[in-house]
């Protein structure tokens, strides 16, 4: 087995089974307050703590070896990078030289091929 | 095969393989090197269908309106579905299986002294995946309506609405077949990325490693980490054809260049997947035949690396003109042409390989050297289109397709060429014959160069891609331009008229060549220590490694090679 | 039967665990790739906070505590695996399969009750995503559950018990997707 | 180089051909440079008999140089290359001249369907011009279009512009040109689109003030008509086909 198992023998997982269900209701609660800056943290920031902690602890990554963190953060960096090239492009409805027709705010019901149009206008007053 | 190593008891259930029958020994087998011949037969012969593809529509750009012999009319819809199963077969059903899943399978563990991959089933399962991806493909082609013809790019809407490409299952299918193909490869990606990592002979450290595993393992790696999105694209896409979901739908919030994204997301890396691997492939051979140690090798080893992180950084020179942010297009450019510096790096310490050696012009060295000098073209070519305001001229003209195809062409048939008649003598336990070998050689290489100087030219003149008849375009039309154009289809018919010498040339040597002994090249890597063909399990006892892989003409040592595995 | 190659270990990391993470690696890209297609898409279409608004909050919730106990026993099943203790490995692993069970019930009746309001996956561009992110998940919760009751059946008796710890990892790594979909998928409205 | 196949019929074309030559230059001296070392190498270090190859690590200083400094050069002429593409392209799709006259440009399956502002020189107003497979522009005026398509991907590719850019169904993408060269010249769809794809040019006709006036003179709308800009109908006897330009969608 692992080169470390001795390591993380001590690490009592029940209670940091405990923490993550406490983050979980913090990340459920703080939303309902409707403050956007607060469900941004509670929500997402939460989210990270708790996906850290999973790596971190349940996944023993604090005592892997750095080769595995290596390739996870590759993994992540390009990801990052995935996200930052196109979303100046697909996350925005005009850039330099382009906008969007309206159809891109279409609203869902059931119209389904090209009565998006109108509707779609009321979607970008909305925003 | 041999059981001559029965003896040995941890190889004792490996060799119980040997005596079940056909069946088991070369379609159901767990053994690499099978594995690894399963993917280059099926590689090679999928070759055959995307050249007759390529046949037939040259055929029809040279003499347009007349029947094809061979096929016959040929329709603007079938027009299409050539030349994007063209370009899908020879991606990904040929330079993919061959240079990455082929070679990779066949020589890592020989290369890096090991009995086989670390998951030998895995890898019967990747083949077996990748098989069935073919016969997506090859039921696409046949459906009703005919095979996909949205190029290999499957952009949407037009891949993914069928009122528009009139070709609901062909599409369908095909993309089916490209995922599980994907999925296929990244079960063998792992399992090379493993061994190459893990399963090293004992005293090889990571830079005693032949620069072709390097090459494959990156790849490898490269493909893994850049095929993701393009993954969950496909899912999307295929949702988008069968349930009218609309996440590429423009007139239901969705946004068709998202694909292209994700598709050039992988898609440049993936010019780069195969790319590193044929690399690989040349370092070795051109070692071995100047009788020099590579050039400064760990260069070698960072040019690659940096190579394969930059190429992550250019995918949206495929966009300039799609409808991207134009200001996007200056930062793409700044990445793409700068990928040009370790490729230059890369090209300058293989010429300088060359330099103080003692050079055989053998047939798999003269593959090796066609290589260089076709590919260099290639990259130069490359820099028209990376420069963004030459890019708004040149982009989807037959420049383009000029320039990647003598990108692909060097990688997926010469680089691959110089490999296969490289390392045929270990596959077989024969020799190719020399003369027709170099018949072959030429009888390529003289007629590649026919068939794609011409459309250099005539994307410079403007000429675009993916047209099945030049005539409703006055300028494109003149006799001047149609000239080049049979040009280039008689070279292509040239050069597939000599094709027949290496198949006919394979077989009978394979069977009635010379025969080879353990090191007929006399070359360093390990490989050339196990018995020639090596039999399941590779060696009787695994070898230990001493030294880096390209020790050639050491001073003071009586021979000009020093294999890896032998104690100083 | 086991080639030699696999009991090599030139890294110093088990040739099972290190092709795990290379497995997430490309589980990472893949989810990577679709959640920031949605990101992307989500924050330039503000409408589709309207559509999220009629996911059901409490059972997203109720299914992320579900996959956090699955994934603390199986790291109590890793844990007794190191011990030696196959038996108890192989209990905690089938606890952690109760788990994914547990969570794809709750999905179904999730799903049942949206279909039947009207919310099907053509309904919208966040509804696309919400299908597919979570169906794409659920579908690796199955694997995962799938290759668990394999790897418990040989731990049971005490064989191949490093395998324990591999699809720990894997079964981790579909509760941290998880955590970032529940947010994404059921608190931002 | 261009020019030998294609006039330069647009403000920028000059611009295009330029930095192609520009790319030539630098490019092709590496080209030639490498090829020569090459092939030189091959012949200058062909097998012997009872010479043997040097031992040469690639550490040796007086020969890493040989990779050194082109590829510092390498560095340098990289930064000229990319200097003088993001001019070009700055000056092409990114800057935009004051239009004397809109233009808007529908790509769909298989037809370019064009509206030009007509006499009054704003779009959208009854005396638009909508033509089909044939665009009218006058030599020396700075047009803007606006490029939209109804269906699949399309590419408004002018080569005698130098001038390319793709139409994106649920994108307006606003892109400009200046004729400077009066004559003939072909209109291309350079994005797959189909089985049509194959058919997809159009024709574009670069012609003087007065040649224009005509024009319009000939295909101005005869009768005004009421409902909707979107339902005009041109002169049905000599222009071609129309209706399409309403949205068949």
């Amino acid at each position: 087995m692992s080169a470390h198992a001795g390591a993380h023998h001590h690490t009592n997982y029940v209670k940091i089974w405990a923490i993550l269900l406490a983050l979980l209701v913090v990340s459920v609660v703080g939303p309902m307050a409707h403050i956007q800056v607060l469900t941004l943290v509670t929500a997402f920031g939460i989210a990270l703590v708790k996906a850290y902690i999973v790596a971190r602890k349940f996944m023993h990554l604090d005592v892997e070896k750095p080769i595995v963190h290596w390739i996870l953060a590759l993994a992540l960096v390009f990801m990052v990078l995935l996200y930052a090239g196109i979303a100046p492009d697909v996350g925005r409805d005009s850039g330099q030289r382009w906008k969007k027709t309206d159809g891109w705010h279409h609203l869902p019901p059931q119209s389904d091929h090209d009565g998006g149009a109108h509707k779609g206008a009321e979607g970008a007053t909305g925003h | 095969m041999s059981n001559q190593h029965d003896a040995h008891d941890h190889h004792a259930g490996a060799h119980a393989h040997h005596d079940e029958g056909w069946f088991k020994k070369y379609f159901w087998s767990t053994d690499h090197k099978i594995i690894g011949f399963q993917y280059m037969f099926t590689g090679m012969l999928l070759a055959l269908v995307g050249a007759f593809m390529a046949y037939v529509f040259r055929m029809q750009l040279a003499f347009p309106g007349q029947a094809v012999p061979g096929w016959g009319l040929v329709s603007p819809g079938q027009y299409n579905m050539l030349i994007t199963n063209h370009g899908s077969i020879m991606i990904f059903w040929v330079a993919m299986p061959v240079l990455i899943a082929g070679f990779g399978n066949y020589i890592i563990p020989l290369m890096i002294g090991a009995d086989d991959m670390v998951f030998p089933r895995l890898n019967r399962l990747s083949y077996q995946l990748f098989f069935i991806s073919v016969l997506l493909l090859i039921a696409s082609l046949l459906v009703q309506n005919g095979g996909f013809g949205g190029a290999w790019t499957a952009y949407p809407p037009l891949s993914a609405n069928k009122d528009f490409n009139l070709t609901p299952l062909g599409s369908t299918l095909w993309l089916l077949a490209v995922a599980v193909e994907f999925v296929a490869f990244l079960l063998g990606g792992i399992n090379f990325i493993v061994t190459a990592m893990n399963a090293r002979a004992p005293g090889m450290k990571a830079f005693d490693v032949p620069i072709v595993v390097w090459t494959i393992v990156i790849a490898s790696i490269l493909f893994m980490a850049s095929v993701g999105p393009l993954v969950a694209g496909a899912v999307m896409l295929l949702f988008d054809q069968t349930l009218g979901t609309s996440f590429f739908n423009p007139n239901k919030g969705g946004d068709p260049i998202l694909w292209q994204h994700l598709f050039w997301f992988f898609g440049h890396p993936e010019v780069y997947v195969v790319l590193l691997p044929a690399m690989g492939i040349v370092a070795e051979v051109m070692t071995v035949f100047a009788r020099k140690k590579l050039f400064a090798y760990k260069t070698v080893i960072y040019t690659i690396i940096a190579t394969g992180v930059l190429s992550f950084f250019v995918w949206a020179h495929h966009q300039f003109v799609a409808g991207i942010d134009p200001r996007m297009a200056n930062v793409f450019t700044v990445t793409t042409v700068l990928i040009s510096i370790p490729i230059a790096e890369m090209c300058f310490v293989y010429i300088a390989t060359l330099y103080g050696g003692s050079i055989r012009l053998t047939t798999p060295m003269l593959w090796a050297l066609a290589f260089m000098a076709e590919f260099m073209l290639g990259g130069v070519t490359g820099i028209y289109l990376g420069s963004s305001g030459a890019d708004i001229f040149f982009h989807d003209t037959y420049f383009v397709v000029a320039h990647f195809h003598y990108t692909f062409f060097p990688i997926a048939i010469i680089a691959v060429m110089s490999g296969v008649t490289y390392w045929f003598p270990k596959m077989f336990g024969r020799h190719l014959n020399e003369f027709w070998g170099k018949v072959h050689f030429w009888g390529t290489i003289i007629p590649f160069n026919g068939i794609f100087i011409p459309l250099f030219i005539l994307g410079a003149a403007g000429e675009h891609r993916r047209i099945f008849d030049y005539h409703s375009f006055p300028h494109l039309a003149t006799p001047e331009l149609q000239a080049m154009r049979v040009f280039a289809t008689v070279s292509l018919v040239v050069m597939l008229a000599f094709q027949p010498v290496f198949i006919v040339n394979y077989l009978v040597s394979m069977f009635r060549g010379k025969k080879a002994d353990k090191n007929p090249w006399k070359a360093n890597t390990l490989e050339w220590t196990a018995d020639s063909p090596p039999p399941h399990g590779n060696w009787p006892e695994l070898p230990n490694c001493y030294r880096g892989p390209y020790e050639y003409s050491v001073e003071g040592r009586e021979l000009d090679y020093w294999p890896q595995n032998e104690k100083a | 039967m086991k080639p030699i190659a696999t009991t090599r270990s030139s890294m110093g990391i088990a040739t099972g665990k290190l092709a795990v993470w290379w497995v997430l690696v490309s589980e990472i890209v893949i989810f990577g790739g679709l959640l920031a297609s949605y990101v992307m898409n989500r924050l330039a279409h503000v409408e589709w906070g309207d559509q999220a608004a009629h996911t059901n909050t409490w059972a997203g919730a109720f299914n992320t505590f579900v996959l956090l106990t699955s994934s603390l026993s199986a790291v109590l099943a890793h844990q007794a695996a190191e011990k030696g203790d196959g038996p108890k490995a192989a209990r905690f692993l089938y606890m952690t399969c109760l788990g994914g069970l547990v969570f794809l019930v709750v999905k179904g009746f999730e799903w049942a009750h949206e279909i039947q309001a009207g919310f099907v996956i053509q309904s919208g561009g966040f509804w696309g995503y919400y299908y597919t992110a979570a169906g794409l998940h659920g579908f690796h919760v199955l694997a995962g559950m799938a290759v668990m009751i394999w790897v418990a059946s040989s731990a049971k008796k005490n064989q191949d018990l490093h395998r324990v710890e591999n699809v720990g990892l894997y079964w981790h790594f579909v509760d941290i997707v998880w955590i970032f979909l529940f947010p994404l998928l059921y608190i931002a409205k | 180089m261009l020019e030998r196949f294609l006039p330069a019929a647009a403000s920028y074309a000059g611009d295009v051909d330029q930095l192609v030559w520009l790319v030539t230059i630098l490019v092709g001296f590496w080209f030639i440079a490498a090829e020569a070392m090459f092939f030189w190498l091959i012949f200058k270090f062909r097998a012997k008999e009872g010479v043997k190859a040097q031992y040469i690590t690639g550490k040796e200083k007086h020969l890493k140089q040989w990779i050194n400094i082109p590829h510092g050069l390498v560095l340098l002429f990289d930064v000229f290359i990319i200097i003088a593409a993001i001019r070009v392209w700055v000056h092409i799709k990114q800057t935009l001249p004051p239009p004397d006259r809109t233009i808007q440009v529908t790509a769909q399956q298989w037809a370019w369907t064009f509206t030009d502002p007509g006499a009054d020189d704003s779009l959208g107003t009854a005396d638009d011009v909508h033509t089909t497979d044939q665009l009218h522009v006058e030599v020396d005026k700075t047009y803007h279009f606006k490029l939209e398509s109804k269906d699949v991907l399309h590419s408004f590719f002018i080569p005698a512009f130098r001038m390319k850019q793709d139409a994106v169904p649920g994108r307006i993408y606003t892109g400009w040109f200046k004729p400077t060269q009066t004559g003939d010249y072909d209109i291309l769809c350079a994005e797959i689109c189909g089985i049509g794809h194959g058919v997809m040019g159009a024709k574009l006709v670069v012609e003087t003030a007065e040649e224009r006036a005509a024009w319009l003179q000939a295909h101005a709308p005869v009768v005004e008509e009421v409902a909707s800009t979107e339902d005009v109908a041109t002169d049905g006897a000599s222009t071609d086909s129309t209706s399409a330009a309403a949205g068949q969608q």
